[in-house]
């Protein structure tokens, strides 16, 4: 039942799956959802982790993570809604004004 | 559960912090200040802002010479923490007098930068602090999140907006990284404070514990970008051409020294007994970085994306002292991003003033006579590009001196020779601008500036922090092996 | 742990399967009588002009980032509210300062005008 | 104890299915029955009969309109998006039936000599002692409520209409606007209680301690959580996303057949949970006059209770007009999110002087 | 006075404050300033010849704490020996020649060039007086940034390619220097040296192979700055581009920081090395004075031919100091300061010129000794010291080089060597005939001015050096000796053999050389009678 591995190797994969979604896609909204994916699955390892060590600091850190999230959300949602209200899309491969 | 109140708060003393405390309440009076006071000038913001650093300064400057923990051995007040507030401290004053001009000529004008400014420093300020793991992130991400919305502040510019965006998106990637790491050390050590990590990471195996190394290298890869090292440096670039240009010069110099400050601590004070792992691997993140950033500075006629290519280059200098792990190394960082920030932000402050409405981004070409038709402020851009690529006698020279000497000392010669060759190289691309001011003739007047008192106060400021240290530096040096012998 | 959740799981499924019998079944047994205007969104009877799924007030993602950050906030005021007895002063202090904080945010956003709706 | 499996006796499964399908039936029949209760309670009120031909005095309306509506053409517009068309009102409906898994709808009872506590989640742990319920049982809540709005973005999204996307956007913004007054303004019943589990709460207000006037603080909080939560499941006077004259049908035009059943159903679902977390959290739950000599009155307490909450609610909707949308958002915002966070600074302050209750209970 | 060297050094720097105050269009003003402080200077500088001590210990010492910090420790600690002494009188006669030589020719922005020019000086003096290292790292970089100025501001068409060339060449040399020299210190700080002055370093011992690396590093700044053969090609660029102070500056002191580098570090400080790259070096230099020699004959601009007649008179000096013997190392000194006044004096010469016809190359001149009679003396003498005839400067030292070499390893390098002796006459006379003699053909030319009072008195002192070094050098000798036997005793050279030819009958050899040194004499007049054949 509390078998730490089977945690962790779930939180990878979401890591994992996130992180590939990051690389691969090109709309910059599912982009952040991969993140908050990312940002999940360490959410995950930390319960985990915390819950396997009888520690409480990491599901402390847990709520942490969530706050920023949260701020992060607010922030990059509001950036890419001024990137929109300019340039009529959301798709990364827009955003390309600056090129060395 | 049992919880000892009377413990709870001896556990506290707000003066480790005091520095972040006032400057989170003045940002917060300040943004209330902006909506309650309507005034289109947002000057006084940063006047008030400005007095409330200084005020913060000299705070944080009655710790030197004490440890001071608090917080359950959260955040502590050493020599480091107290020599990187400073830079900060700095980065952000400069940067308060530099945006009033900038941000009056763009029509951005918004109040609520000087706050988020503010709020930007004290995360930075927390992270040199923090002994804590989540200590870290929580400043790393108040600094984070702070500055993707300066960098995406000009909100009519798409420019500025792009910026934002790229700088958002790939920061909280890495912070993804970095999370992942901690969750990982976390789960090895059962905790989270550093003190008791480093004590740990010996029993649990060091390097030979796979998931601790997968964690170290995982952390490590965050800091990396938000310090902009090659192979995570791809969106410097156009965050920095993006972004306002005061906040492009902030972002170069706090962000960077912030990165650099919390790197320091992680790897010397959590991980010596991995030494053997992470120096090969900034030894050659070190050459990379180096060599990226200056042999693509070379092609930049942007004079904002060439110092934000310059900048990639001074990171890599920076990672040099790591790679040695000798005291002169990294006292050689605290010394090297205290110049840096100097003489950066006083480039760019040259750069505010150059430019123009919706087209702040000026070519190098652009500089074309203002050694005649500016002498002054050439002069200052001479100082600042002769800092930049190490010359004598400048501070710029003896950071780059005393990181090299890291490297020789730790025998890293060739190390030091590929970094000197990369300062060379880097000469060329600085001279460039001074070639253009100086060397080409240029048809532009020059007239539609005026310098204003901010500005100019910054530029003095900055043009004495990148030329007196060069010349007598043996006190801030001294400070800076002060503040690296704790860790 | 299982005695807890397990009869969520139940119920969940008991009520997917209320769900979807009832959508499918319906689906089965309506009759289907499929025409161009029937098909055609609602517009007081109008022809549509154009898509529905274009930009909205902004004010409706101000609504639910204010809703986020507040709600996160929440998140912090749970675990202190249970502990806030033992806690005492020490909590009292901390919650203190936190609502300050949050009141400094409130008041920022009331006087931007993020909270007036037109 | 006989057979185990996974840990857990044999009877324990057993009396989770039957609570289970108890309390799933019973939400189903009040949810049937309150839209029949809601048309005679507002029929009479405004002296009209109300539905009275199905049936002995129209009881068979529900079963009728249920009828009725599995047999109509199911119509998915073009354009619009159909697998969150048909997604959608499975979303709304379910959290709303599965919120019903925490809350305690009666003491624990003796049945053929096992002990069962009347909530689905909670179990009686003979090694503990004990009542075994979720520790957390009002965060589930928060978080099932939230999840509704889910569903009516998605309705008003997937449907490809502009009545529905704006109905949509509205009862959403609405939703959460309220869903934060209700969630801060619970909190100082956990200051009281020190738990976030429903049994603990119950049982703090045993012995009609009820929190609805067992303290100032919690009765203001009492009656703000009542009003966010009619906002929070739609309901008059801030019934804005089906405001037929502005938006026809809200999220919900474009749906016809079973799924605007669901919908529907979704709704009265709601306010049957809001009332029992209403009635758990301010009126004492099962608590009432003699419960601990008989326990069998407890469920019959909750019920009446809840009915009498959507009574209330009705009663509420036959009376009040309708609010103005930036009226709406004024209220939740400005006037109850202050509120709720001053009642919790109030209630700490008090609390540290010992106030926490008017019979001092709780008071140190 | 015991800081009589920190006053000379930073009179300039004082200077500049001066000029600072000076508004910008007063250029009178701006440039007697300018030429007060530089004579100040060499005023100043006096009292450090008149007070030497002949003997080998470092003088007028000055040794102050300036940075310490970390492993490091940096002093301010100055002085000067034989080797520096002359180099040091040399900077500071040069200067007010250099601040005359441009009095006219710069219009433009003069605040700014006389300023770059003061802090020049500074930085040359401070180059040269340093005996800590790193002191002298600061100040041999320090030189590099006025000189860009100079020679990027005020220079020719082709400005921007030379003053970027010289900066970024010089700059990789002394990069790598850099490195070397805080590998070098570390090396030190085990054996117990705790800063960087220099005399701590002479007694370390290294590995051969580390000195290998230590010095080529050492070797490839210094080599840049002399410029060594294949390291050359920024000079002629350089001078070709700068203005005429810019030239003389460069010629009559900067290069000389390359071979004093050479003398006063790289040598004794890596002596096994310096045994180990003298073949090397040697080769270098013969073939700089060789290649330089013809390149110089086949170029069209009187700039460029002296530049690289430069780059020969340098080879000279380079075999000299690696002949390692005292009559070598005395002689490339010697040379160091006569190619510091006759390459100085030809650069201004081809100033006075230019400033008058714009113009530097071959073909628009000829026979302008009809038009400029006094020129053309000064121009002879000049040209016949740089070809080093005997009984002017440049014969004592080429000729002590060149005994020498004979004496030491580089026996056939020397002799190949000493064909450059033949080659630098050809194409120095051979230019001054096709520019001074023949017809006065050019119009523009007839109306050419002789020199003018300022050019005169520019010109004098430096002929009278000429004259003075060449019939009487023993002065000059003999306050160099000791420390030229201290340096080769720190090389740890055996004495050759021959150290019985002392230094003092150098002097009476002066007027024996002739005999047995014909070499230059022949040229002086065959390729004057060849020319007027050719036309």
């Amino acid at each position: 039942m509390d078998n730490l591995n089977n945690y962790l190797i779930v939180s990878a994969v979401l890591f994992s799956i996130g992180t590939i979604g990051v690389l691969t896609r090109k709309n910059a909204i599912v982009m952040f959802m991969c993140i908050e994916l990312m940002l999940n699955a360490v959410n995950l390892t930390f319960v985990a982790f915390s819950r396997h060590l009888g520690n409480l600091d990491g599901q402390i850190f847990v709520f942490f993570i969530m706050t920023v999230a949260a701020a992060e959300a607010a922030v990059g949602l509001a950036m890419f809604i001024a990137f929109f209200n300019n340039r009529e899309s959301i798709d990364i491969d827009d955003a390309n004004l600056m090129k060395w | 559960m049992d919880i000892n109140v009377a413990q709870l708060f001896q556990t506290i003393n707000l003066n480790v912090i005091m520095p972040e405390v006032i400057l989170s309440v003045l940002g917060m009076a300040l943004l209330l200040v902006n909506v309650f006071v309507p005034s289109k000038s947002k000057g006084y913001l940063a006047w008030l802002s400005l007095i409330g650093i200084i005020g913060a300064g000299f705070v944080a400057v009655t710790g030197w010479g004490t440890t001071v923990s608090s917080f359950n051995d959260s955040v502590v007040q050493d020599n480091f923490a107290i020599f990187f507030k400073m830079i900060f401290l700095l980065a952000a004053g400069l940067a308060v007098l530099i945006s009033d001009q900038y941000m009056s000529r763009e029509d951005c004008n918004h109040g609520e930068l000087y706050p988020i400014i503010l709020f930007t420093t004290v995360g930075m300020m927390l992270m040199a602090a923090a002994t804590d793991l989540m200590t870290i992130f929580l400043g790393l991400e108040l600094m984070s999140i702070s500055l993707y919305v300066l960098a995406g502040f000009n909100r009519d510019s798409i420019k500025s907006n792009e910026a934002g965006m790229k700088y958002f998106l790939l920061g909280a990637f890495s912070t993804g990284f970095l999370l992942y790491g901690m969750a990982l050390i976390y789960g090895v050590t059962g905790t989270t404070r550093i003190a008791k990590i480093a004590s740990l990471v010996v029993q649990v195996g060091g390097a030979g514990n796979t998931m601790l190394l997968i964690g170290m290298f995982l952390m490590l890869t965050g800091f990396l970008f938000k310090i902009a090292a090659a192979p995570f440096h791809m969106w410097t670039p156009d965050v920095y051409e993006g972004a306002p240009t005061p906040m492009t010069a902030f972002m170069s110099a706090g962000p960077k020294a912030a990165g650099f400050a919390t790197m320091l601590r992680l790897l010397l004070v959590v991980f010596p007994a991995m030494k053997a792992e992470w120096s090969d691997l900034l030894w050659i993140l070190a050459v990379l970085t180096m060599t990226v950033g200056n042999f693509t500075a070379l092609r930049q006629d942007n004079i904002k994306r060439m110092l934000a290519y310059s900048s990639i280059a001074h990171a890599g200098y920076c990672l040099v002292g790591f790679a040695s792990g000798t005291a002169t190394g990294t006292s050689g960082i605290l010394f090297y991003m205290l110049s840096y920030t100097f003489m950066n932000i006083g480039a760019f402050a040259v750069i505010v003033l150059i430019g123009k409405k919706g087209e702040p981004n000026g070519t190098v070409m652009d500089y074309a006579g203002l050694g005649h038709k500016r002498p002054l402020l050439a002069l200052a851009m001479t100082v600042f590009m002769f800092s930049l690529a190490g010359m004598p006698p400048t501070a710029g020279f003896i950071g780059k001196f005393y990181l090299f000497s890291g490297a020789v000392e730790a025998g890293y010669i060739w190390l030091a020779i590929i970094g000197v060759l990369n300062s060379a190289a880097s000469v060329y691309y600085y001279l460039r601008v001074i070639v253009f001011m100086y060397f080409k003739p240029g048809e532009e007047e020059f007239d539609w500036f005026t310098i204003s008192a901010p500005v100019a106060l910054a530029l003095v400021v900055s043009a004495a922090g990148s030329l007196i240290p060069g010349v007598i530096p043996s006190l801030l040096l001294q400070f800076a092996q002060q503040a690296v012998k704790l860790i | 742990m299982l005695g807890t959740y397990l009869p969520i799981m139940l119920l969940i499924l008991v009520s997917l399967a209320f769900g979807l019998g009832s959508v499918v079944f319906s689906s089965l047994i309506g009759q289907k009588k499929f025409s161009k205007v029937k098909m055609a969104p609602y517009e007081c009877g109008c022809e549509p002009i154009g898509t529905a799924r274009e930009r909205f007030p902004i004010k409706f993602y101000l609504i639910a980032m204010l809703f986020i950050l507040f709600d996160i906030e929440a998140v912090f005021l749970y675990p202190w509210a249970i502990l806030y007895k033992k806690l005492g002063v020490f909590g009292l202090v901390e919650m203190g300062l936190f609502v300050v904080i949050l009141f400094v945010g409130y008041i920022y956003v009331w006087k931007k005008g993020a909270l007036e709706w037109e | 104890m006989g057979i185990e499996i996974l840990g857990l006796p044999l009877y324990y499964y057993i009396a989770m299915v039957a609570k289970v399908l108890i309390a799933f039936v019973f939400v189903l029949l009040t949810v049937a029955y309150a839209t029949y209760a809601e048309r005679k309670i507002i029929g009479w009120m405004q002296v009209r009969i109300g539905p009275n031909r199905t049936g002995p005095m129209g009881l068979l309306q529900p079963i009728a309109d249920g009828l009725k509506l599995f047999f109509k053409e199911e119509i998915i517009p073009a354009e619009a998006n159909k697998f969150a068309f048909l997604l959608a009102p499975l979303v709304a409906l379910i959290p709303a039936f599965i919120t019903f898994a925490v809350i305690p709808f009666g003491d624990t009872i003796k049945i053929f000599g096992y002990d069962v506590p009347l909530q689905i989640v909670g179990y009686y742990d003979a090694g503990v002692g004990k009542v075994v319920d979720m520790n957390v049982g009002v965060l589930y809540v928060l978080a099932m409520s939230s999840l509704g709005v889910y569903g009516i973005v998605l309705a008003g999204w997937a449907s490809n209409s502009k009545y529905s996307l704006i109905g949509g956007l509205r009862s959403s913004a609405q939703m959460i606007s309220y869903e934060l007054a209700a969630g801060l303004a619970i909190i100082p019943v956990f200051m009281l209680v020190e738990s976030l589990s429903l049994q603990e709460i119950i049982k703090a207000q045993a012995g009609m301690k009820w929190f609805i006037w067992n303290s100032p603080m919690t009765f203001v909080a009492g009656m703000i959580f009542y009003v966010a939560t009619l906002a929070e499941v739609n309901r008059t006077p801030f019934d804005l996303p089906e405001a037929e004259t502005e938006l026809v049908s809200g999220f919900c035009t474009e749906y016809s057949s079973m799924k605007y059943a669901m919908f529907f159903m979704a709704e009265y679902a709601n306010m049957v949970t809001v009332s029992a977390v209403m009635v758990t959290l301010f009126l004492g739950g099962w608590d009432g006059p003699f419960v601990s000599a008989i326990p069998w009155l407890s469920p019959l307490y909750f019920i009446a209770k809840v009915y009498f909450l959507m009574f209330l609610a009705m009663w509420i909707r036959a009376t009040l007009p309708r609010y103005r949308y930036d009226q709406l958002m004024h209220l939740g915002w400005k006037v109850m999110l202050p509120t709720t966070l001053a009642l919790i600074v109030v209630t700490a302050v008090a609390g540290h002087f010992g106030f926490y209750t008017f019979s001092g209970l709780f008071g140190n | 006075m015991s800081n009589i060297l920190s006053v000379m050094t930073f009179l300039p720097i004082v200077g500049v404050l001066l000029l600072l105050f000076i508004p910008k269009g007063s250029n009178g003003a701006l440039r007697s300033v300018a030429l007060v402080t530089t004579v100040v200077t060499f005023i100043a500088s006096l009292p450090i010849l008149t007070g030497y001590q002949t003997n080998a210990e470092y003088q007028f010492v000055e040794n102050v704490p300036w940075i310490a910090a970390g492993p490091f420790a940096m002093r301010y600690n100055i002085g000067i020996d034989g080797i520096s002494l002359w180099l040091v009188i040399l900077t500071t006669f040069i200067m007010p020649i250099a601040v005359l030589s441009t009095w006219t020719a710069v219009e433009d922005k003069v605040k700014e060039y006389m300023i770059c020019l003061l802090i020049l000086e500074t930085a040359m003096l401070g180059a040269f007086i340093s005996l800590d290292l790193f002191l002298f790292y600061i100040f041999w970089e320090l030189m590099l940034i006025p000189m860009y100025f100079m020679i990027g501001i005020w220079g020719g068409k082709n400005r921007l390619y030379a003053t970027v060339k010289f900066f970024i060449y010089t700059l990789v040399g002394s990069l790598l220097m850099l490195v070397a020299l805080i590998y070098l210190y570390f090396l030190g700080t085990k054996t117990g040296i705790t800063d960087f002055s220099l005399v701590h370093f002479f007694d370390l011992k290294i590995a051969p192979a580390t000195q290998t690396w230590l010095f080529a590093a050492f070797a490839l700044a210094f080599a840049v700055k002399v410029p060594m053969f294949p390291l050359h090609t920024w000079l002629p660029d350089a001078h070709t581009e700068a203005p005429t102070a810019g030239s003389v500056i460069l010629a009559a002191i900067m290069l000389k920081m390359g071979t004093y580098g050479f003398i006063r570090f790289a040598m004794p400080l890596f002596p096994e090395a310096t045994h180990q790259f003298t073949p090397l070096i040697a080769t270098l230099a013969v073939i700089g004075i060789i290649y330089a020699a013809l390149v110089a004959m086949v170029q069209e601009d009187v700039k460029k031919l002296v530049a690289y007649s430069s780059v020969a008179h340098l080879g000279f000096v380079m075999l000299g100091l690696f002949a390692l013997n005292e009559q070598g190392v005395t002689g490339a000194l010697l040379q160091n300061l006569n190619h510091g006044i006759s390459t100085g004096a030809l650069f201004l010469i081809v100033g006075f010129i230019y400033e008058r016809r714009h113009t530097r190359l071959i073909t628009d001149f000829g026979g302008l000794s009809k038009q400029m009679p006094i020129f053309a003396v000064i121009f002879m003498i000049v040209t016949l010291s740089s070809v080093a005839l005997p009984g002017t400067n440049g014969f004592v030292g080429e000729f002590l080089i060149l005994v020498g070499g004979f004496e030491s390893s580089l026996r056939w390098w020397t002799i190949v060597a000493s064909s450059g002796v033949i080659f630098a006459a050809v194409y120095m006379l051979w230019m001054f005939q096709r520019v001074m003699f023949g017809e006065l053909d050019n119009p523009k030319n007839q109306a050419l001015l002789d020199l003018n009072a300022r050019e005169i008195a520019i010109m004098v002192p430096l002929l009278v050096m000429i004259f003075v070094l060449g019939v009487y050098p023993n002065p000059f000798i003999e306050k160099m000796t000791p420390s030229i036997k201290k340096v080769i005793a720190h090389t740890r050279i055996e004495p050759v053999t021959t150290a019985k030819v002392a230094v003092p009958a150098v002097a009476p050899a002066a007027e024996v050389a002739p005999a047995d040194h014909a070499a230059p004499v022949h040229p002086v007049t065959e390729p004057a009678a060849e020319k007027p054949a050719a036309h």
